[in-house]
């Protein structure tokens, strides 16, 4: 539309980027100018996107990282950035939430003594997680990919003295690599194949058809990725323990953002999926299905806050790549549904953190539900905010959440009613154990001193938390799905009928998967208020009995997890170790030179001192060499 | 005085100012030997901004006729392949004389020794002459043994010191032979690399003749660059060099053998090397695989970015194996990108053991909060080791990963999994139980880099190692053009090869099969341009068609 | 029977044998400098038949500079043993082996 | 009277020699060092003169007994050079030649004038009095500290091993004598091309076992080490170069010029020599302790890489080896001048009695060490070159006798080995001690005169000279090989 406009991106991408490197550079011990300029470069970035985003800016614009031409098929590497729907939706959620957040932090970070380095990793993150939305091609992705990685391990590691915190940022880093290892023989793969990296041009020479296994594998490889950044099943063990960042970092990095990319990513490279024979959707469609329902079954038995978050934060990433892969089981469809609901949990699953970070602030860094209580009187703001935000995640009409978790249970009764039941389990799931943490940490009766000196957060830090709720709330009235189909299929999503109409629609369109889903909603909300209104103490182990430790225990994948890395890697290190050592280092080097100067030193024995000895050996020599020249 | 020479003789020069100074003028020897390694830094500086991009043309050339019966000439330049990596070379050698202010005794003995294995260095760099590049390569050898000795640290110095030189030399020497065989076996008579090269095209090597001289360069060059199974000197050996030393040599000397692979073997041997580099493939595993795995169970961070930096050079092998433009590119970038990074790791290594006294990782924790500037860096090259975008290892690992695909799929696929996983798991480690955690009590009074001075050195090489990483152009703009000429006389060969490969792997369906068709036409286009000048090729070409007319 | 060159080129190796035999087997340095004199002896019978034969008198030169040279060698050896005895009150081989290995 | 010109370097050291013989009656004892100074000036002299000496072809004298081209003028030069650093070696401890220091020096020259008259030998009778000549005088100079036991028992050994070679040699003569009827090499190369005799062939294979003494390689290697201990180490330097040379030389004539087809079909004969040699050497030397020993087995490892050049039987073996002989002079010089100065007896020559030597003198711990480095063969210094052209050409007789590669890697790998020991000298220099005893030894500083450092610049001078710029002496050795005819 505006060429010359679509340069604006890289003033998207740019004050985030500055803002790192200035801090770092220069502000890495003055926390008001380290705040001043990160969230300065966030609201410069929420600018440009609002920009972009009303002017329909759409194009690319691209710098030569890398470029070699080999003859066989050119490598070339841009910084491309490309502007169409979904990434002007995904930069205005990305600096919208991440405006929020950063503005959020000043409060919350209030007095830590580094806090420059805090906010140079958020701006690092933004820079890439803005690269990830805007990039065109995959070696740009994956270049962004890993700087989110990196800023990720840097807050999740922020408070590193503590032992929890660092061992979780390893932990995290090292998952994702995981799967960036076959998200990057993915890549490698295609671009051996097709000979480009570019999104446009591989979506053309993937359409124009090729070797049946080839997309299957590509598709998995690929699929890694979203897998470790989006923590599916069975990559999902990072994200529980990466609660050990501040908060904020939580809302934005672990909820919001960074773990949605794996998500957006599968969308922005749906091509790949969507090729006709692919395997890749339906294992895409169960990994998310099975995570989700994984993931809500643990979020049950949590106590952490935080976590109970984290676990439903995976639950509903399962269902964002559940959506996805429903979405390219059949020929010429499109997912938006997870998108759709990739924006609308952007919002809730960002205020529910930061509320949950307002009571953590409040409590002094007490994180244990069945030790707070009572917080509704003594927090109101937070207190609503956070039910407003409950209710979108529940997907109760007419908050947004409702809308988006009805798309993808309306594709799922499309595709395979399998999985619809799953999803309406997680469902289900999902608000029993998000009304348990209601009742229990705000409504029920104060279990510990610790919320009887809670009081409601400084305005600097609600702020973000009512602005936050606005689009929780109504989100689903603002027509982001037709907008998003208008990318994948121009010109069919431009309908918006009025705001009753919007409200029905699920409804009529697909009667039994919205109401199975409203009614397992409900059913779960009942259910928390049954059994945990005014316990002072968990009832559920008990009515479960055995079966509640596997939950409460994570499934004991982490177990399973370590002693896999115990008997794999570790052992082959130890072997590699002792190869080196002992047969490498030990037997062939040290053996050969021992064994040269055991020849030496048997050798001089000859040397007797003797000169009779000597002569003796001469004429020996010398009848030797006389009967060999002359055969004597 | 010539520019290559002048940074060559910078260093040279100032040796022998040093070793003519007498002893009590101790202020003076660290002064010159950071002038002269500032002004070699200011050259290579200066021809790298200087250098003639888009092109192959050796540049700065200079030519003095040595021996005239053996065909030994004085012959320096600069082309594409050695241009960064003397610049990475000088500022490793500036950074090398910066952090050694821990030098306490015998400066006069530990600054000569210094600069000359920098002159050494950097003249095996620009040297376009057999005879001189091994020449200056040996200059570093006498050093390094001394140094080591004498500055070095740990109980199994004396060991170390021995392992290496015994190490390096029988590598060096097997090198030596296989350079003599080239000499002798292309009938050129004259060692200078360009003379040989344009010999070479017109008549080839005898096949038998490569495939018995490019294992001997490839064993020798390898031994040199710690190619698994002969890399145990390198832990051995940087475990217990003094930090100069062991930045100058993991950094720059290293690299000296995959240098002469690209430079020597591969375009004067192009049969022998189609032959041999599966085997160097399977080889460069090895180091990225199991030496990896060595490097998880270090509990000496010395031990450690040794081990690491010997699984690194995996990835140079790996590009050089490639025998694609793409790969030996990648090749070329982490060769510099690695110079950089051991460099830096080393100093910082130096720093802590400096600092600490120990580099047992158990005695450390939490030393981040002491050293926010140290510990700060240090994260930065530990990431930057497990292949982070961002820093120039990354686009090197990245080219080599990609262009090596094709022809060595599987071993790219473990290549990756060793620089994704194995890589990050080591460097995050180390991380984790050195900088993160609580500080122990005895630790509270560890200094950090107190002033600029200090942090000089590994302000420059990490800023170096960003500036690369954000615009590997730098590199690669002039390296492909070199590149593309070592590889030129392999590819004809190599098209077959890899249009077989190719069909391995995707064979079947007819689409690909018809991209890869086009590509064929333009390999055959190409082909048919070089066809008139050897006959081996157009044996290719036959092959290539018959290739055609199988399918 | 004549006498032919055959015969004294066979006395010849056997004293040229038992020289060397004696410089291997005898204790006395003295006796061995004798058996050193035996070889070079040998060599100038065996010289001074090749002469004869081959009616050619280069070989009987030869032999006047063998006998100066082993007259200057047993000069000095007899030097050296005297020192040696003056020494160690000894002139046996088996006590010159303080030097070895 | 044009004879005597032709022999008229060798004229003008015997007369120097006679020279020093007679000023030393009237030279009162504390002067006698002057003579020294003397003949070594006068060898200095001869040695600049013998540059004035054109050959434009090879000049024959005494009835062909005696040949005179730019072969035995290299040599000549090569031993008037070492005589020239031995001197004034011998000067550096002339307070420890007990008994009269001129006649040490002039049985140096004389040793020298049968070593140039051995370069120039074209005749049996030349090759065995020129040979006698040095063994003689040697026999004399090893032993010369007769007050100490190891020196003479050093004569001893030398004399009683040397007279054995000596009559396997003259054997092989009269032999050669009897199968060839001459002795002249002329002839003989006219009577040994017509056909094979095996009695001209075992003479020659017993004149080759009697060489194999001087060049102290197999199967006569056994004597190097103790007499390299026991003797002065000035003499233990002329016998190392001096001696080793006429070896050489000798080996040359023999083999490449009187009978060159016999000798050609003994390449293996010499091959396997240079391979035993190299690696009894060199495995020898590894525990080794004390440095003239040490030396010692270095000097027969790098016999038999002299050896492996020339089994060659090409011009670029034959001039790597000349080239080889240069650079171990100006090696050997420095090490044994140094040597000489730190260790007055053979028991101080222990390697770790070495420790901290680099700060007793610098300059002397640079010149071994740099001596040391030369010997293992690294570049920048002569040894390297050296090296590299005698496996240079190895290499190059590769395609035609395949063999030579097997050479070539025993040569690589015992090149490797020996940088262990040499590199354990530099150890003991440079590095700090280990031991108590290391550490406590005080460490007073070596003075050195002007004329000694001279000596040794000159030494590192040369060794980097002919490691960095070898195209010039290069050029000599070739121009001398052409002489041969090959």
């Amino acid at each position: 539309m505006h060429a010359a406009s679509t340069h604006l991106a890289w003033l998207v991408l740019l004050p985030p980027l500055g803002a790192a490197a200035g801090i770092t550079l220069l502000a890495l011990n003055r926390p008001a100018v380290s705040a001043r300029l990160s969230i300065g470069a966030i609201l410069a970035a929420f600018g440009v996107s609002l920009v972009l985003f009303t002017q329909g800016v759409e194009g690319r614009t691209a710098w030569t990282w890398l470029s070699i031409d080999d003859g066989r098929g050119t490598f070339v590497a841009e910084l491309g950035l490309r502007l169409d729907h979904l990434s002007c939706l995904m930069l205005l959620v990305v600096t919208g939430v991440g405006s929020v957040i950063h503005i959020y932090s000043l409060g919350y970070m209030r007095g830590d003594r580094s806090v420059g380095r805090y906010f140079a990793g958020l701006s690092l993150f933004s820079f890439s997680m803005l690269g990830i939305v805007l990039a065109d091609n995959f070696l740009m992705l994956f270049i962004c990919w890993e700087l989110v990685g990196v800023s990720s391990y840097l807050l999740i590691g922020f408070w590193f003295e503590r032992p929890a915190a660092a061992d979780a940022s390893k932990k995290a880093f090292l998952t994702n690599r995981l799967g960036d290892f076959g998200f990057l023989l993915g890549i490698i793969l295609l671009w051996a194949a097709f000979g480009t990296l570019d999104f446009a041009e591989l979506e053309q020479r993937i359409g124009a058809g090729t070797t049946p296994w080839l997309p299957s594998l590509v598709g998995l490889l690929i699929f890694c990725g979203a897998v470790g950044k989006s923590a599916q099943f069975p990559l999902h063990v990072w994200l529980p323990d990466a609660m050990e960042g501040p908060t904020p970092v939580s809302a934005l990095i672990h909820a919001a953002t960074m773990v949605a990319a794996g998500v957006y990513m599968l969308c922005r490279v749906f091509f790949v999926f969507a090729a006709p024979g692919s395997a890749a959707p339906d294992v895409i469609a169960w990994v998310g299905g099975g995570t989700a329902l994984l993931a809500a079954l643990i979020a049950v038995q949590q106590n952490d806050i935080k976590r109970i978050l984290a676990y439903s934060t995976l639950s509903q990433l399962g269902y964002m790549v559940l959506a996805v892969g429903l979405a390219g089981m059949a020929a010429g469809a499109h997912p938006v549904p997870a998108m759709y609901h990739l924006t609308t949990h952007a919002c809730f699953k960002a205020l529910l953190f930061l509320g949950a970070g307002s009571v953590i602030c409040a409590l002094r860094h007490e994180q244990d539900i069945w030790r707070m209580g009572g917080l509704a009187r003594r927090m109101p703001i937070t207190f609503w905010t956070f039910l407003a935000a409950t209710l979108a995640l529940c997907g109760i009409p007419p908050f947004s959440g409702f809308f988006s978790k009805d798309a993808i249970l309306a594709l799922a009764w499309e595709r395979q009613p399998v999985l619809l039941g799953l999803a309406v389990a997680v469902a289900f799931l999902t608000s029993f154990y998000m009304f348990r943490l209601v009742w229990v940490a705000f409504l029920g009766p104060a279990k510990s001193q610790a919320p009887d000196h809670a009081r409601e957060s400084p305005a600097v830090m609600t702020l973000p938390l009512l602005v936050l709720t606005v689009p929780s709330v109504v989100a689903g009235f603002w027509g982001i799905d037709s907008y998003l189909i208008e990318h994948f299929r121009p010109g069919e999503g431009l309908s918006a009928p009025g705001w009753l109409g919007q409200l029905t629609a699920p409804f009529h369109h697909a009667p039994v998967a919205a109401f199975s889903g409203l009614i397992a909603a409900l059913l779960g909300i009942v259910f928390a208020w049954r059994l945990y209104s005014h316990r002072v103490q968990d009832p559920l182990p008990g009515l479960l009995d055995a079966a509640a430790r596997p939950l409460r225990d994570k499934f004991y994948f982490d177990e399973f997890y370590g002693r896999l890395i115990a008997w794999t890697q570790d052992t082959l290190a130890r072997g590699a170790d002792a190869v080196d050592r002992w047969v490498i280092g030990g037997a062939l080097v040290k053996g050969a030179s021992g064994s040269i100067e055991l020849c030496g030193r048997l050798l001089r024995l000859v040397q007797t001192g003797s000169l009779q000895t000597y002569a003796f050996l001469f004429v020996l020599g010398a009848v030797v060499a006389i009967v060999l020249m002359l055969g004597w | 005085m010539d520019s290559l020479t002048f940074i060559i003789f910078c260093p040279l020069i100032g040796a022998v100012l040093i070793a003519l100074i007498p002893r009590s003028f101790e202020v003076l020897f660290r002064g010159i030997t950071l002038g002269a390694t500032g002004l070699s830094l200011a050259g290579a500086l200066w021809i790298f901004s200087e250098f003639e991009l888009g092109t192959a043309r050796i540049q700065y050339e200079e030519l003095v006729p040595w021996v005239y019966s053996l065909g030994i000439n004085y012959h320096l330049g600069v082309d594409g392949l050695n241009v960064g990596l003397l610049l990475m070379g000088a500022l490793v050698a500036f950074a090398a004389t910066c952090v050694s202010s821990e030098i306490r005794e015998r400066q006069k003995e530990f600054y000569l020794l210094l600069l000359l294995m920098t002159g050494g260095i950097l003249g095996a760099f620009a040297s376009l002459d057999l005879f001189f590049f091994y020449f200056f390569h040996e200059l570093a050898l006498v050093p390094t043994f001394i140094m080591i000795g004498v500055w070095g640290r740990g109980a199994n110095r004396r060991e170390a010191a021995f392992t290496i030189t015994l190490y390096l030399s029988l590598g060096a020497l097997i090198a030596l032979v296989g350079l003599v065989a080239l000499y002798l076996e292309t009938g050129a008579h004259t060692f200078d690399v360009v003379a040989m090269t344009r010999h070479v095209a017109a008549h080839p090597v005898s096949e038998s003749a490569q495939n018995i001289i490019f294992p001997l360069l490839m064993i020798g060059f390898g031994i040199l660059v710690s190619l698994w199974p002969f890399h145990t000197w390198a832990p051995l050996g940087y475990g217990a060099a003094p930090t100069a030393t062991a930045m100058l040599h993991a950094g720059v000397i290293k690299k000296f053998g995959l240098y002469g692979l690209l430079r020597i073997a591969v375009p004067l041997l192009p049969e022998g090397a189609q032959r041999w580099v599966g085997l160097l493939a399977v080889l460069c595993l090895g180091n990225l695989v199991y030496c990896g795995l060595v490097a998880m169970r270090q509990k000496n961070f010395g031990l450690l970015i040794a081990n690491s930096s010997v699984a690194h050079m995996g990835f140079a092998f790996l590009g050089i194996a490639s025998l694609s433009l793409i790969g030996v590119t990648g090749a070329v970038v982490v060769m510099i990108a690695h110079g950089l990074l051991a460099a830096l790791t080393f100093g910082l290594g130096g720093y802590l053991h400096q600092r600490l006294g120990t580099l047992e990782m158990a005695q450390m924790g939490g030393l981040l909060r002491r050293l926010p500037f140290v510990g700060g860096v240090l994260i930065m090259a530990m990431l930057a080791g497990c292949g982070l975008p961002g820093f120039a290892n990354f686009p090197g690992e990245i080219l080599v990963l990609f262009g090596a695909f094709i022809r060595h799929p599987v071993i790219v696929s473990l290549a990756a999994w060793a620089g994704l996983i194995i890589g990050a798991v080591y460097a995050l480690r180390a991380v984790r139980v050195m900088l993160h955690g609580e500080l122990p009590q005895r630790r509270h009074d560890t200094p950090d880099a107190a002033n600029a001075w200090r942090k000089l050195p590994y302000a420059l090489l990490l800023a170096a190692l960003v500036v690369f990483g954000c615009f590997p152009r730098l590199l690669t703009d002039r390296i492909v053009a070199s590149a593309q000429q070592a590889i030129a006389s392999v590819q004809g060969s190599s098209v077959a090869e890899i249009q077989h490969a190719d069909d391995r792997l995707f064979g079947g369906s007819e689409p690909t099969k018809a991209s890869i068709g086009q590509r064929g036409a333009f390999y055959a286009g190409q082909e048919g341009i070089a066809a008139g000048r050897s006959r081996r090729q157009s044996g290719c070409s036959i092959r290539l068609t018959g290739n055609a007319a199988h399918e | 029977m004549t006498v032919g060159l055959a015969h004294y080129l066979t006395v010849s190796v056997v004293l040229f044998c038992l020289g060397l035999l004696g410089v291997i087997a005898r204790r006395n340095v003295v006796i061995v400098y004798m058996a050193l004199e035996l070889m070079l002896n040998a060599t100038n019978l065996a010289l001074v038949a090749f002469s004869r034969f081959n009616h050619n008198l280069e070989g009987q030169v030869m032999v006047f500079f063998i006998i100066t040279v082993a007259a200057a060698e047993v000069a000095v050896g007899l030097a050296l043993i005297v020192a040696l005895y003056r020494k160690r009150q000894t002139a046996h081989v088996e006590d010159l082996a303080s030097m070895r290995l | 009277m044009s004879d005597l010109t032709a022999i008229g370097l060798e004229l003008a050291v015997m007369v120097t020699a006679l020279a020093v013989l007679l000023l030393d009656l009237w030279t009162p004892p504390e002067q006698k060092r002057q003579l020294g100074y003397v003949a070594a000036i006068a060898v200095g002299v001869i040695f600049v003169a013998s540059f004035a000496v054109l050959i434009p072809e090879p000049r024959m004298a005494f009835g062909g007994m005696y040949r005179l081209d730019e072969l035995s003028l290299y040599f000549k030069r090569f031993f008037l050079l070492t005589a020239l650093v031995v001197l004034l070696m011998s000067i550096e401890i002339a307070d420890r030649i007990e008994a009269g220091f001129p006649e040490y020096c002039a049985l140096h020259l004389f040793a020298l004038t049968g070593m140039m008259l051995a370069a120039s030998a074209y005749h049996f009778a030349m090759v065995f009095v020129a040979l006698e000549l040095i063994a003689v005088t040697f026999y004399i100079l090893t032993s010369y500290q007769r007050r100490r036991l190891a020196s003479l028992e050093a004569g001893v050994k030398y004399l009683v091993l040397s007279a054995v070679a000596s009559a396997f040699l003259v054997y092989g003569i009269a032999l050669v004598f009897g199968a060839s009827g001459t002795l002249d090499f002329a002839r003989l190369a006219d009577r040994s091309n017509t056909g094979s005799h095996r009695m001209l062939e075992l003479g020659l294979l017993l004149v080759f076992l009697g060489l194999t003494f001087k060049l102290a390689s197999v199967p006569f290697q056994f004597w190097a080490p103790d007499v390299y201990q026991g003797a002065p180490t000035p003499t233990v330097a002329f016998l190392a170069l001096g001696s080793k040379a006429a070896g050489v030389a000798l080996l040359i004539r023999v083999f490449h010029e009187a009978a060159p087809a016999i000798g050609r079909g003994w390449h293996g004969l010499f091959a396997g020599v240079s391979a035993a040699t190299m690696l009894y050497g060199v495995l020898c030397a590894i525990p080794q302790r004390n440095l003239k020993r040490l030396l010692g087995y270095s000097s027969i490892a790098n016999g038999g890489l002299v050896f492996m050049g020339l089994s060659t039987f090409s011009a670029p073996g034959l001039s790597a080896v000349l080239y080889f002989l240069a650079a171990y002079l100006f090696t050997l010089g420095a090490a044994f001048f140094v040597l000489c100065l730190v260790a007055p007896t053979a028991e101080d020559a222990d390697i770790p009695a070495l420790t901290g030597l680099h700060r007793r003198s610098p300059l002397l711990a640079a010149a071994l060490a740099l001596s040391m480095v030369s010997l293992a063969g690294i570049p920048p210094l002569a040894g390297f070159f050296g090296k590299f052209l005698l496996i240079k050409a190895a290499l190059e007789n590769g395609p035609s006798w395949p063999a030579m590669y097997a050479l070539a890697s025993v040569a690589l790998l015992t090149a490797v080995i020996s940088i262990s020991y040499y590199f354990g000298v530099i150890r003991a220099i440079y590095w700090p001690g280990e031991t108590e005893r290391e550490v406590v030894r005080d460490p007073e500083p070596i003075v050195l005169s002007g004329l000694t450092r001279a000596v040794l610049w000159f030494c590192i001078v040369g060794m980097l000279w002919l490691g960095i710029a070898p195209d010039k002496m290069l050029i000599l050795a070739e121009h001398a090989v052409r002489a041969l005819a090959l």
